[in-house]
Parts: structure tokens; C-alpha cells; sequence
């Protein structure tokens, strides 16, 4: 029976899958080896050891306090990318502030077309369209502070 | 002597000047942004004030606020730092005209070196090695006519420009008329004036700088070269001095020239000359006019406190030693940690700092403006530590950077920490072998990936491993932790 | 190489063996006492045991406990720190005989040193004057007989004593019979063995000391001097590096002879000579043959790691540098932060700390093993942190230390941060001018509890002000704080 | 009015009178003058000039954040020792190990004679008798770990 989850470590997530053959994580596949010694945990993966704790409530690897957790995600397409969108809400992966949009309602999109620019920390991050298709509505404004997962546009098939 | 002094900056930036000016007996008054308000500045300067944000300048940009908190407290000194206002000549001259005293170059300085053509036309006046290159670009004609001379690749850059920004590449003749309309037009909006320039592209170069120190009587000293060749999306992530590229003769002529170009233009304050060095040769990209992020690899390497000197300098002191004074020793590297993730193209992660540990020990030093607590603003960069190592070798400098990220725990949001130890570990960065593609060049980021999959799937691993021993059955959402945040668990 | 290391200490030392080690890339194990759990050195090791206080020896200082650890689990080198088992040579033949080596000098030299009356005839050989003083006294006829010889006042010292402890001052040769007694008892009591002998006894000596390398192949170099006359109690409290009585000629020649008498003695390892320094002329003391407190005030002089020097030593590596590449660099200081309290005869004050924050900055150090919530045990000493400073000169190290002292906050119990800087602020100490009387002859206490008393009712009168504005009519238990701890209110 | 107190700060503890001169903490006289600006208050004390704020729960002296406390203090004598002990108990100032006991029960003492050491974090600390008398009991041995306030020694009036 295959599984799939959501991983969090370090901040960043990944989508990890438990199969017969091991565990794959984004496009990797492991088969990592544990062994409890009533201590820690010593794991050998991609021909490293590392050793895994638990004390009071952290997690330690290689003696280092990390952030590392996971949920089974039901959500989790089987085949990435591979069925057709029939629309697509664009929302923020991060808070920052609107400062370009190219597009306005109505205009017909290609896929990864530029959409708009989000600025965060200085950075210019290009917001890019998953899917060919028409922008359906706009719900922010340059100059405008969004924040992380806030709705900034739809679109939807032609 | 000072005895007030503004500091005009925010982040660790501004704490670096506030430890300054205390050293030196002036009393420190920080100003703060909204957003800014639980910030360590605020915390460690001897008076706050609060800046209005009123939609048109952002408040760390108003000149007027800053001006009149001036004359309100009766502040005779200001500190720009770096970024925001550091190199505005407008802000130091208003300063200057009503009695506040600068620290930094004087305005006409700061304005010249704004413009990259005419730093240009200086370094070549005391003998600098420059890029090919060509004086403003009239149209596109005179572009490709100019580019003809210097040989595609080449670059279109703005003539008052900065930090990478408004810099377009082109490998022919129709590349390069695309070129300079859209550098033009990205110039005009980002800098207000829309001249350009051409310059030779330099495959793989190196990014080196040296720093200097210029009095207002006219004594200079060089402090040596900093390699800032890591970098990404033209940001430097990690700078180092000695750099491996540079010989002791080559360092004793380029900083004599160096020294020279600072006298020509009547330079004073800290201020960095940056070069591009390609195939043994150094060739002047710009100066400036400011102090740096990576100053304090400078420090490390030489025991002098940069900030402080800028300081002296402002108050009318002379420069307390003599080129041959400088005592250089060992190696130094600083690692840039920021709140971004490497494995989404070092997109910024603003974030809630929920843990904090500083790493420790011999030669080591953390700069940084955050605390566990803080909750990290989007508005401003990225930057939110700086690990600065100081050692007797580069290779002791590494495996003292190695050690001290073992130390360095920041949690609550991506950051670039186990970005570095894939970094170090590299044996071409190991060998000092580096460019500013070096990321790109040595799949830094595909390997980071890969290891970073491998450690969560081991993790996963023992969770199992784990959860099989403690529970009758395998549950579908364990909790590894006790304290939860960001992910929101189904 | 070594691949494990047990650290046989605690407290800050362990910590800054782990760092040394881990650079090294050695595999480290801690041991810790029971009240020790929660201890940082435990948090930063590789790995840690537990040690058995069976009530009978102090864990620590448990030969068989330690050896079994290393045996059991396969570790091949033990670093012992300072105090506890550091001097015993006892310790450092059984684990070599089990295999173990052991990351400090040969037995035989520890035995050796562990004698002052042969150390000091060691110092005689090489050309390093002494203090006048006897051999070993065999009773009291011997002692007067030896004191009219010397003149009076005399010391009686233990000589396998050490750490001041054992030491009796005689101004007659009345005085002298009884304290030939006491110490031969005291020295009994606590060396195990009560054999004495007299120096001459130097009115307000400096306190200087030569740190000093030497590796198995008989080269040796030293790392210039330490001041350490600041001392409480005959345990110092600051130390300093250069020190303002030596002469860049004294270090040559005191360095050279230094070297010397390390040779002679076969010595291996970091080790330090200690002196009385009076009058332009140093008198030779002892010789402590393990790392000290103190070593980073000479890291932060020179560059060098000495506990990664020690670990390099024993692992049969040959020194990497000859005297003339040592480069000393400006002025480095160091201030023990206690947990005691200067104004009850610096009584130690064990506590939980409730906050800590810790300085930061250019040629800042902060080595420690405290952190929030870190419940200090009683039983060891009281150091707690220890605060290195670099600088260019004296006076700006004083400066800088000033100002990391306003950002050290150790809050839970009393401590001595303010006692530093009541004593940085004096006139004789900023002009270098001191003794190891330096406290008591500047009535530092004396003022410091006069400061603390004024600040005490200003802080007292500010809470009157704010609760006359606040309160209608005046409460008489206010509450200055939210977070209340230790007093206890009525 | 004068009204006594007892004030800690830096964790040590002082004895404070407010009297119609000013502030006497322990044998010292002061006058501090206190201005508030709105802001923070400005003090003048002892020819030094100082700052004291309050933010969120905290005191900051001259921007650092202290302990300081106070509260009134019924117990304290009006003049120190000018009153005739009847008897002592001789508490633990400090947490620490029983090293030597000098004195037995029944024996005579003279003010300021040691009667036992205590030692905490390797320093001996001799604990002298308060007063002239005779030991009444010893509740303490040699080795013992003894608590903070715990009581040691008690002593009579002859």
C-alpha cells in the first residue's frame, strides 16, 4: 500500500511517498536503514550515517535541535501534472507587496506567462500562470500588501 | 567630538553602529518603521523615535523625518549603514546644510561615484586596469557601433545604477537594440534617469574589492582585497579575505593604485573599490561610498573596528596608523544567513523566529538584529545574521564555519544555514576555485536538494521505526513534536 | 589522529574542548554528575554518560568511573581541562597504561611540577631568578634558622600545594613557628602530604605569566605574557595581555628563558609560568601544566586556538609555526563573570538564571556554559561566563569591555558585572598601575557599594514618583515588576 | 514619617529608610532628584545623572534591563544591634556542603567565633556566631548539603 505525505523540514515542505522499494521524496527515491540502540537513532541513507534523538520535546539530528514533522495529504495528485486544470486560483506563496501586474481581466494567458510581480524582502518574485487560459478576475492592486495563501487571481480555461 | 548620533538604518546594520558609538561615549538614537517596532535596534539605542509611514516614501527613505528628528533632539551626527539612504548625495547634503554632520564621503563624492561612467574615466586616470567599454549610449546605433569596438558579449549597464540592478546582457547586434531599450527603461524607473553604457562581458569572473579608509587630511590606507565571488542572483551570500586569487605583490599594487584613485577624487570615510579579476587581471567595476555588509571580514583579518574608524573620521580625526601598520593574519569568511529558502531559487521567507541559538567560541563572532521572538518584517531584506570566522588558514576558517553551523540553530521559517554546509563541503570551494557562477557551475542547489530529501526521508524512517514501537498501530498523523506551528496539521 | 575524545570537566571548559575537538573532527563524550544533566557541555557533545557520585569521590574526580567510560566505549583520548584531575599525574598513567591518551604533559613533568621546591630549582638552572627562598623546612628550628637567612616576611608555602591554598604569611619568628604548623596541617589536610617551605614574601606583587607551547619534537614557543593581578580572594578576576609592565625586550628574554626551562623539563603541551613580577624583575612562581581560564585572552592576542594546539600535540603533530611567525596583534582582556557577590566578601551566590543575554559585536568573546533556565549547581566553582575583549589598545579594550558589560545581562542571583564596572572606571587601572592588592588598596568596594546604594534609592525614588502619578494614595508593597521571583514579598 | 524597606537589586538585597532627607540605603544618605519626561525618568543621584524606563514587564537602567525590587519591611530594628539578643538561629545563607563543625553542643562561644564552614561552589565561607552564648543545638553534620535558609545551629544567652 502506498502512502503519501507531507513533509516539513527546515522550513521547506516536501512531498514524500512510502513504497515497496523505499521512501521517495520530491523525485528521489531512499531506502534508508534504521537501527535503535536504546539511545538514538543511527540511520544510514544515501551512504551517510546520521543519528537521530529525541529529548524533551525537540528533535535532534547529528546533535542539532531541527524543525521536522509531517501529515498524510490526501491531496497529493498521483501523477503530477498530469491531469488537465480546468482553472487555477492564484494565491501568494509568501507576504509581500504587489508591485507589477501584468495582466488585466479577460486576456488570454499561456502557460507560464508572467502574471505579476511580488516583492518581498526586496526581492522581485515573477508570479507565473500553471495553465493556458483567461483571466477571470484580479482581486488586488499594485501597491497592494498581501499576505501568504491571499487570493490574487483566477483563472480558468478558455 | 560627536555626542549625539542618528542612526538611519534598521537591522543588524544599525546595531553595529549603535555598538560603535557607545564605544565612543556618543549617544545613539534609533528610528523605526511600524513594522519595525520590537526590533534590536530599538532596543539597544540609548532613545527611540517612531517613523510615520505616510504611502509615498517609505519611512527609512524620508529624508524630512529624518531631518527633523534631527533638529527636534538636537542630533549633531547621523550613520546611513548600508542600502536606504547610504548613498544619496541629496540626503547628505540636506544633513550637512542644517548642521548634522555626515558620517560618509562628502556629497559631491558620493554624487560622482554615481555615475559609473565617470568612476570609470578616474580609475583609468590613475592607472586601474578597466572592462572595455564605451561613454553613454546616444541610440541604438551608436550601440552596435560601440559594440563592434569592444566584441559581444557585451553589457548594457545604467550609467546611475547599482547592485546588479538595470544590467542587460547581449551576444549580437539584434540582442543588443532589445538591450538597451529595455536597460534604459528599466534605469529610468528604478534610478530616474534612463543613460546607459556598454561594458565587455567577463565570462566567470571573480568579484574582489578592496577596502579603504580615507581621512580628511588627506591620508589613505587600504585594508586589503575581500573575495565576494558566492553569490546569487548578483547577491553576495558568502565573502572571504585573503582571497586565494590574490598574490601579496598583487595586493601591495592594486591598493597603492586603489589609494591613489581615493586622493584623486577627494574621497574620505570607508568606501570599497569593486573589481572584476579574470585570467590574473583586475579590471575596476565601481566604488562604494558606504560601508558594507561584509566589512566585518575586514575586521576579523586586520582587528580594526571599521564603524568606529568611519566615525573618527567624521569627527575630524586623523587616521591613527599608517599603511604599514596593518597587521593582516590568518583568514576570515563570512556566511550570510538569511530567511530564504535555496530550493525555491532563494525565494525570502519572512517569518517567526520560535528558536534562537548564536554560535560560540574562539574567533567566532554572530552580527545579527534577531531574537527568538521576533517576527521577521517582508518588507525589508532578506539578510538576518552574519557568521563571521576569523582562523589561521582558510582551511581551519572552514572547518570553523562548518562547526559553528552546528551551533547555529534559527527556526521558524526556511533559511539558507544547511545551504552553506553543502557549500563548504565542496571540494572546488575547498580549493578556493570559484567564480561568480559558482553555484550554477558546481549544482549546488541540485545537490543541496537531493541531500536535503535523503535526511527527511531518514527522519520519516525513524519516525516509522519509532511509532512502530511505541504504538499498537501505525497512525496516519503522528506527532514528532511537541510544540506545533506553521504547517497546520489536517 | 584521534577519532574520540572524552572531556573529563564540565562547565565552560567542556564546552570549549568540544568546540576545539569538533573542528577537529573528533567524535566527543561527555560525563556529568547528577546535578550536571541539564548541563550545556551534555547538550553539545556527541555523546554523554552519566557519572555515579557514590559519595565517597567526587565525580569528577572518579579515575575509575572515567577509565571504565573510555574502555567501554572504545575512546581514545581524554582532555582533562582545568582543576579537577588536570594535575594528577595519578590520572594521566592510568590512562595512558589503559591506552588512552592523555591530551596534556607527561606524567613524570606533572609529577615533577606538582613539587615547587624541584620547580623552582628547574627555574634556577635555566637563568630565571626566584624569590629568596628555602628548601624543605624540617621543623621549626630548621624554618627560623632558613627565615633570618631570607628576612622577614616570610611565606610558608606547602610545597605540593598550589591554587594559594596552604600558604601562611610570618613577620616574626614567633608568627613563623605557628604558621609552620598550620600550613603543614592545612597542606597535610588538603595535598595529602605536609611538607613545607619558605620564599620571601613580595609586597604587592604583580602577577604575570608566560603561556607557552611545546610539542614531542622539542620545539617550543611561547605566546608572550598575561597580566592577572586582578584577583579576589587569591583567585583572579582579570586578566590581560600584553601587560603594561613588560617591555617588548622582557618578552623576548623572559619568552626565551621560558622556552628554555620547557625544554629542560621534557615539557609536551600548552602550559603556563607563572611569576611575581616587582620592581622591573620577574621572580619565577610555578608552572601550571594544563590549559587556563585565562588561554583566550592569549587566543585573542595572537590568532592561535590553543585547545585544538593541545589536541594537535598529542596526536604526535609536529607545531605548525616557529616563534617569529607568532604575530601578537593590539590588547586583548578578559573578566571572569561569577556568580557571586562582591559586596558580601564575594560570596558565591548559586541560582537560576532567569535571563541571559549575551554580548556581541567586532572582537567580542563570550565563552560559557550558562543558559535561560539554567539552574547553576552549588557545588562547583563559581565562574559562570567568561568575557574577552580585543582591541587595538588598552584603552579601547577597556572601552569595548564597558560596552559589552551594558549588554551582558545575567539575571537570578547577584553576580559581579557590576563590580567590573565599578573597577574598569578607575584612574589606576586605566593607567595600568596595579597589584594583586589592586581592590583592596583602591577601596573598590567600598565605592562599588556606595554606587550600587545611590542607584538603589534613585530606583526607590522613581518607583515613589510613578506611583504617586499612578496610585491615589501611596500602597506600601508596589510592584516594580510583573515577573516576581526570589525575595518574597511580605 | 519614616518608613523602612527592603530593596534588592542586582539580587542583592539593601535595607532602605525614606526619611525627611532623603533616602538612607544601608549607611548611605541620598538625595535623588526625579524628572519624567512622558517618556522615561531622568534621576540625579549621587552627582551622576541616570535613566529608568519601564517597558512591557521590565526596568531598564540606562537602556539595561535590571532586577530591582523593594518591599516594606516590618522586621527591620530601628537600630542595628542595639538590641541584646536573647538567642540565634544560624540559617544557611547560601546553598552548600557542611566541610567542619568547630563547635559542639553545650559549648561556650564568643561573638564573631566561627562556629561551622559552609562551603558553596568551591569557596569555604566560615559562619560566625552573632552573638556571645552557648550552643543550644546543632542540627547539621559534617557532609550534609544544606538548602538555602536551612537552619544549622542555634544558639542561647548563657
Amino acid at each position: 500500500m502506498e502512502k503519501k505525505y507531507k513533509v516539513r523540514l527546515h522550513g521547506s515542505e516536501f512531498n514524500l511517498e512510502k513504497t515497496k522499494k523505499g521512501i521517495k521524496v520530491n523525485n528521489y527515491q531512499f531506502k534508508p536503514e534504521v537501527i535503535f540502540n536504546g539511545k538514538f537513532y543511527r540511520v544510514f541513507v544515501n551512504g551517510r550515517e546520521l543519528k537521530v534523538e529525541f529529548r524533551d520535546n525537540d528533535i535532534l539530528l547529528d546533535g542539532k535541535i531541527i524543525d521536522f514533522d509531517f501529515k498524510s495529504d490526501p491531496h497529493i495528485q498521483t501523477r503530477k501534472g498530469s491531469i488537465l486544470r480546468k482553472s487555477a486560483d492564484i494565491r501568494a506563496a509568501i507576504p509581500g507587496k504587489i508591485v507589477d501586474i501584468r495582466v488585466n481581466e479577460g486576456d488570454e494567458v499561456a502557460d507560464q506567462q508572467c502574471l505579476l510581480v511580488l516583492e518581498s524582502m526586496k526581492m522581485r518574485n515573477e508570479i507565473l500562470s500553471p495553465m493556458a487560459g483567461v483571466i477571470d478576475s484580479i482581486s488586488v492592486s499594485i501597491g497592494d500588501q498581501v499576505k501568504s495563501r491571499q487570493l490574487m487571481i483566477k483563472i480558468k480555461l478558455k | 567630538m560627536f555626542d549625539t548620533l542618528l542612526v538611519a538604518n534598521r537591522g543588524e546594520i544599525a546595531v553595529r553602529i549603535i555598538r560603535a558609538a557607545r564605544e565612543l561615549d556618543i549617544k545613539t538614537y534609533a528610528v523605526y518603521s511600524p513594522v519595525d517596532k520590537n526590533s534590536l535596534h530599538v532596543k539597544l539605542a540609548d532613545e527611540s523615535f517612531p517613523l510615520i509611514e505616510d504611502g509615498v516614501t517609505p519611512s527609512y527613505l524620508d529624508i524630512d523625518q529624518l531631518l527633523a528628528c534631527c533638529l527636534r533632539e538636537n542630533i549633531t551626527s547621523v550613520h546611513p549603514g548600508y542600502g536606504f539612504l547610504s548613498e544619496s548625495e541629496i540626503f547628505a547634503e540636506t544633513m550637512i546644510k542644517h548642521g548634522v554632520n555626515f558620517i560618509g564621503p562628502p556629497p559631491k563624492v558620493i554624487e560622482l561615484l554615481g555615475n559609473k561612467v565617470k568612476s570609470r574615466e578616474k580609475a583609468v586616470e590613475v592607472g586601474l586596469p578597466v572592462p572595455l567599454g564605451s561613454e553613454i549610449i546616444e541610440n541604438e546605433r551608436h550601440g552596435i557601433k560601440e559594440a563592434r569596438l569592444i566584441g559581444y558579449p557585451v553589457l548594457v549597464k545604467a550609467v546611475f545604477g547599482g547592485g546588479g540592478m538595470g544590467i542587460q546582457r547581449a551576444r549580437t547586434p539584434r540582442e543588443l537594440r532589445i538591450a538597451i531599450v529595455n536597460a534604459s527603461a528599466q534605469a529610468k524607473s528604478a534610478f530616474g534617469r534612463g543613460d546607459v553604457f556598454l561594458e565587455k562581458f567577463i565570462e566567470q569572473p571573480r568579484h574582489i574589492e578592496f577596502q579603504i579608509l580615507a581621512d580628511n587630511y588627506g591620508n589613505v590606507v587600504h585594508l586589503g582585497e575581500r573575495e565576494c565571488s558566492i553569490q546569487r542572483r548578483n547577491q553576495k551570500l558568502l565573502e572571504e579575505a585573503p582571497s586565494t586569487a590574490i598574490s601579496k605583490e598583487e595586493r601591495k599594487s592594486i591598493g597603492t593604485l586603489v589609494c591613489k584613485l581615493a586622493k584623486k577624487l577627494g574621497y574620505k570615510s570607508a568606501g570599497t573599490v569593486e573589481f572584476l579579476y579574470k585570467d590574473n587581471q583586475v579590471m575596476f567595476n565601481e566604488i562604494n561610498p558606504r560601508i558594507q555588509v561584509e566589512h566585518p571580514v575586514t575586521e576579523m583579518l586586520t582587528g580594526k573596528d571599521i564603524v568606529k574608524e568611519q566615525i573618527k573620521i567624521a569627527q575630524g580625526e586623523e587616521l591613527s596608523f599608517k599603511q604599514s601598520d596593518i597587521k593582516f593574519r590568518g583568514h576570515a569568511m563570512e556566511l550570510r544567513i538569511n530567511a530564504e529558502d535555496p530550493l525555491q531559487n532563494f525565494q525570502p521567507t519572512p517569518g517567526y523566529v520560535s528558536r534562537f541559538v548564536a554560535p560560540g567560541g574562539p574567533h567566532i563572532r554572530f552580527d545579527t538584529a534577531i531574537y527568538e521572538g521576533f517576527e521577521i518584517p517582508d518588507c525589508y531584506d532578506s539578510l538576518i545574521g552574519k557568521l563571521i570566522v576569523g582562523a589561521e588558514t582558510r582551511e581551519e576558517a572552514i572547518s570553523r564555519a562548518q562547526n559553528a553551523l552546528k551551533e547555529l540553530i534559527i527556526i521558524g521559517f526556511p533559511n539558507n544555514i544547511t545551504f552553506f554546509n553543502q557549500l563548504l563541503q565542496d571540494r572546488k570551494f575547498q580549493q578556493g576555485d570559484i567564480s561568480i557562477n559558482f553555484i550554477e557551475d558546481r549544482k549546488i542547489l541540485e545537490k543541496l536538494e537531493k541531500n536535503i530529501c535523503a535526511l527527511a526521508s531518514a527522519l520519516f524512517a525513524v519516525g516509522l521505526k519509532k511509532s512502530q514501537m511505541n504504538l499498537p498501530s501505525l497512525s496516519e498523523n503522528w506527532r514528532m513534536k511537541g510544540k506545533m506551528d506553521a504547517i497546520g496539521r489536517d
